[in-house]
């Protein structure tokens, strides 16, 4: 009976969020609707720390038969280790987050827009995770491209109205790529089911096919290099939470999916060469972005062309777990760095785009040149960007560091020494774009006018320490995750294994 | 040649054409109907893909019913976006010159 | 056979005029109801791949419904490009 | 590639695309196209496993159509988040709500309204357009359990009758009320009802009790054909109505 009930949590992942957008469509009382938000996010992340806790009981894998119809005719729910891993990731930002989010919509003509979009973004985030069927997952996809594009027009300037309508068009193109793929999946095997899917699959050009272009829409959503144009405008003009979300769960949800397509769903009809290309691709975008990054003229546009960089270390996965001397053991290797790489970046990306927000907010502006003496006047705004810029760059106490540590580690013992040197030199890169930030923030303001605080503090200090301390508290995340690695070590290790291990397994 | 092999190339035909308008055109409501035409190619690969002589499988039909509604949605927040912005820059060139 | 096969021929190739068509029209307005008309067609197909409950929708909501939206919106975005011109003019 | 966007036709620019791109483009996407016509020509297809098996579970499923059965029994989870993909729209595209809640709760969703001219064809044609298409609806909806039709169908019929009543001009939608937002979220909130509903009596979500699968899947429909009428209705007004305040303001 206890297993009964904590199957039953499965799908409450889903189902818990679009309750709590049906009562924030509803509900008219702004108090209401962020006090239920409130009281949501923390059930949810009961939730998925329950499953985190039972998962080792159900040999790392739980599979939900919706409907009792089971895979190939209904739709089957799956979580292991590392969906789990993501879950955890979402649910404690979507805590943290939902906080912020009190304070920043306390207006009230935005805020009924923004709690529906924001659970329904979640909802769709938590039905890709656990999502075991190709056609569940283009629903999943777009509900979060929808969202996502709904929440970053909130903002309602040309700028993001433009940035949005660009990101609505690549989402739905990048979709239906996706879905071609599927269509062609279905017309070769009869199945929509992944881990069916997996034991069929057989190297043929068809396959082939599939896997191109289910590629294609997922990296055009993943914004790798040379599809990346849409990320940044539509990073740096959404409000603070939503780019946070954005940068930290909703392209690491198509890397997510692209991940399992290539490790494990089409990973017959894989080659070193496709894999080799990604790994390319993941260079180039960790070199250009960090180098855009260095070059622009806004904070938050920096922040943006910094996770286009940062999404290039996420693609060295595919070289290394899929080419090398010996695949297996390394291919775990790789993948446990890439996944803690996916954890560190979330929680410094959102605890950097929570305090660019907040130097928006105070500064009305964030144009890099003129934040002279931010010291003064935002001091934990910038304690929040430095501490995630530590975890970004790499440096030994915090999370970003173990994950490149991994990642290092998997290309040398793999003999692939040239992705190091690219790591090193972002590594480099990503140190002079955030020095050059702090750089001027501490340095002398040359005349008071044009430099001040347009508010004046006092009258909205309350606010002000609210708002600072969501975005630090994500920030001392990011580097005591570098403290404390062994515990996510061991639990990727295990599950992932496992994982692998069970999508060939279960028929 | 049959029914099916016919719809399915001329699906990929039409996925084909409408790719090419995203990319190639510049106005918003020609870049949706290309995109719509993308669909309409998936979904005419999906429904040949149904046919099995006398049995009719039903689950493509389902699938592509989910699709139609998708992409009505997102065709009516991309012009819900495209009228915003289109008011903007109408209020702002009015106010501007006087 | 041959004579099925010759009208999904002739539906699938006026299918794919009309949808290069409405992407080479000069005039916004003609490549909308080439769309729609485009719909129209594609609903017939489904039909004679006895998707009927497709059809119905498509027809509804494909043709029907996403050619009244990009209507609206063109008539939005082209009187008020008319408005705009005109007042140029005059001042 | 989507770096220029036009909102005005007389600039008939090609994206800032140069013709020789453009024929690179067209070369490239042409080859990939019979490349991939060429692959599907030469492979084999699946056996049609699932049909079968669908059609085999069809009298488990409490209806006859296969395809609502499909959509609502077999894969219903795909649907549910299909109506969330609705609610995400209308969500976006609902109108900011009136600042006076005093006077929120005095209007009402359909309200009159003096048109600005009076077509007696159209208002005659409405008087018997609108009382069918609201039995026609009812029709598709129940007729999808048998025959094609459906939720989607009917809501579409349902909004096809509210589009052409705003046309009239007799009457206006007022978006702003709590009972829009209630049809809106109304389909969307009974499926995750009946969800839950379904996990307490055999416990595993979405499983209808067998005998009672009709009777849930008909709660579903009606829900969902109620948020699915507001919901197309909701986009074609608020695009419309976007027109209307465009013009108001360049007359004034």
């Amino acid at each position: 009976m206890t297993h009964f009930s904590i199957m039953m949590l499965l799908p409450m992942t889903v189902g818990l969020p679009l309750l709590a957008a049906i009562v924030s469509v509803i509900i008219n009382s702004h108090r209401w609707r962020t006090s239920i938000s409130t009281m949501f996010a923390t059930i949810q992340t009961l939730i998925v720390i329950l499953l985190l806790l039972a998962i080792p009981d159900a040999d790392g894998l739980y599979r939900y038969t919706l409907g009792g119809w089971g895979a190939p005719l209904g739709i089957d729910l799956v979580v292991d280790g590392l969906s789990l891993i993501l879950l955890l990731t979402t649910t404690v930002l979507v805590l943290v987050l939902n906080l912020y989010s009190i304070w920043y919509f306390s207006d009230v003509a935005t805020s009924t827009r923004f709690w529906p979009l924001w659970w329904l973004l979640v909802a769709g985030l938590n039905a890709a995770f656990i999502a075991a069927d190709a056609f569940n997952i283009y629903v999943a996809l777009e509900m979060i491209g929808l969202a996502a594009v709904a929440l970053v027009a909130l903002t309602g300037t040309r700028t993001a109205l433009v940035a949005a309508l660009r990101y609505a068009l690549v989402g739905l193109l990048g979709s239906l790529c996706y879905l071609l793929g599927v269509v062609l999946l279905y017309r070769a095997y009869g199945t929509l089911d992944l881990a069916q899917l997996a034991t069929q699959t057989q190297a043929s050009p068809l396959t082939g096919s599939a896997l191109c272009l289910i590629s294609v829409g997922l990296v055009l959503k993943t914004a790798l290099f040379p599809l990346h144009f849409w990320l940044p405008p539509a990073h740096a003009n959404a409000p603070a939470p939503v780019s946070a979300a954005l940068s930290a769960l909703v392209v690491k949800a198509s890397f997510y999916l692209l991940m399992r397509f290539w490790l494990d769903v089409l990973n017959p009809t894989v080659t070193g060469i496709t894999a080799n290309f990604l790994g390319v691709l993941g260079a180039a975008a960790i070199l250009w972005g960090s180098f855009a990054a260095f070059r622009t003229q806004r904070l938050k546009l920096l922040i943006a062309y910094s996770t286009v960089a940062q999404l290039g270390y996420l693609f060295m996965l595919f070289p290394l777990a899929l080419t090398g001397s010996s695949p297996t053991p390394l291919s775990n290797a790789a993948v446990t760095a890439v996944t803690y790489f996916i954890i560190a970046h979330a929680l410094a990306k959102a605890a950097m785009f929570l305090a660019a927000g907040n130097i928006l907010a105070s500064c009305g502006h964030d144009k890099i040149d003129k934040l002279q003496g931010l010291v003064c006047y935002q001091p934990l705004a910038l304690l929040t960007f430095a501490l995630a810029g530590v975890s970004l760059i790499g440096l030994p106490p915090s999370g970003g560091f173990i994950a490149k540590w991994l990642l290092l580690n998997a290309a040398i013992e793999n003999g692939q020494w040239w992705w190091v040197v690219v790591m090193l030199g972002g590594g480099l890169l990503a140190a002079a774009y955030i020095g050059r930030v702090i750089n001027i923030a501490f340095s002398q303001a040359s005349t008071e006018k044009s430099t001040g605080p347009m508010k004046t503090v006092p009258e909205r200090h309350s606010l002000q320490v609210n708002l600072a301390m969501p975005g630090l508290a994500l920030a001392m995340l990011a580097i005591l995750l570098g403290f404390n690695a062994q515990w996510i070590l061991n639990l990727l290790e295990g599950s992932i294994e496992l994982h692998l291990a069970n999508a060939g397994g279960v028929q | 040649m049959t029914q099916d092999l016919l719809y399915s190339i001329a699906g990929i035909v039409l996925f084909g054409i409408g790719l090419f308008g995203v990319i190639a055109a510049a106005h918003i409501i020609r870049k949706l109907i290309a995109i719509n035409i993308m669909g309409i190619g998936v979904f005419m690969v999906l429904l040949a893909t149904a046919r099995h002589g006398t049995i009719t499988d039903p689950l493509p039909h389902a699938m592509v019913l989910t699709g139609i509604v998708v992409a009505v949605a997102g065709t009516a927040l991309c012009l819900w976006l495209a009228l915003q912005i289109h008011q903007l820059d109408n209020t702002t060139s009015k106010d501007q010159p006087q | 056979m041959s004579i099925e096969i010759a009208i999904d021929a002739v539906l699938a190739g006026g299918i794919i005029t009309l949808a290069g068509l409405s992407l080479l029209v000069r005039e916004m307005f003609t490549a909308i109801v080439l769309y729609v008309s485009l719909g129209l067609l594609v609903t017939i197909t489904w039909a004679r791949l006895s998707a009927w409950d497709v059809a119905i929708a498509e027809a509804a909501i494909g043709a029907g419904l996403t050619g009244a939206l990009l209507l609206v919106a063109w008539r939005q975005l082209h009187d008020a490009a008319a408005k705009t011109e005109r007042t140029n003019h005059v001042s | 590639m989507f770096l220029k966007l036009e909102f005005q036709e007389h600039k008939l620019s090609s994206a800032g695309l140069s013709s020789a791109t453009r024929y690179l483009l067209g070369i490239l996407i042409t080859v990939l196209s019979a490349a991939l016509a060429f692959v599907i020509i030469r492979s084999e297809k699946a056996a049609p496993d699932l049909a079968t098996l669908a059609t085999n579970k069809l009298n488990l499923s409490g209806v006859e159509n296969p395809v609502t059965a499909v959509l609502l029994n077999f894969r219903s989870y795909d649907t549910l988040l299909e109506i969330a993909v609705l609610l995400i729209v209308a969500v976006s595209i609902l109108p900011d709500r009136l600042p006076i809640p005093a006077a929120t709760a005095k209007i009402q969703f359909l309200s009159n309204m003096h048109p600005h001219s009076v077509n007696p064809v159209l208002v005659g044609l409405l008087k018997w357009l609108i009382p069918l298409a609201i039995v026609m609806g009812g029709y598709l909806l129940w007729t999808g359990a048998y025959t094609p039709g459906g939720a989607f169908q009917a809501g579409a019929v349902v909004a096809g009758a509210g589009v052409a009543l705003s046309l009239a001009g007799h009457h206006r939608f007022i978006w702003q009320t709590a009972s829009v937002r209630i049809s809106l979220s109304l389909g969307l909130l009974m499926f995750v009802m009946v969800a839950a509903a379904n996990a307490i009596i055999t416990g595993t979500t979405l499983q209808y009790p067998t005998p009672y699968a009709g009777s849930f899947i008909l709660i579903i429909e009606v829900a969902a054909t109620v948020s699915i009428a507001a919901t197309l209705l909701l986009l074609f007004t608020q695009l419309k109505a976007m027109v209307e305040f465009t013009m108001k303001g360049n007359n004034q």
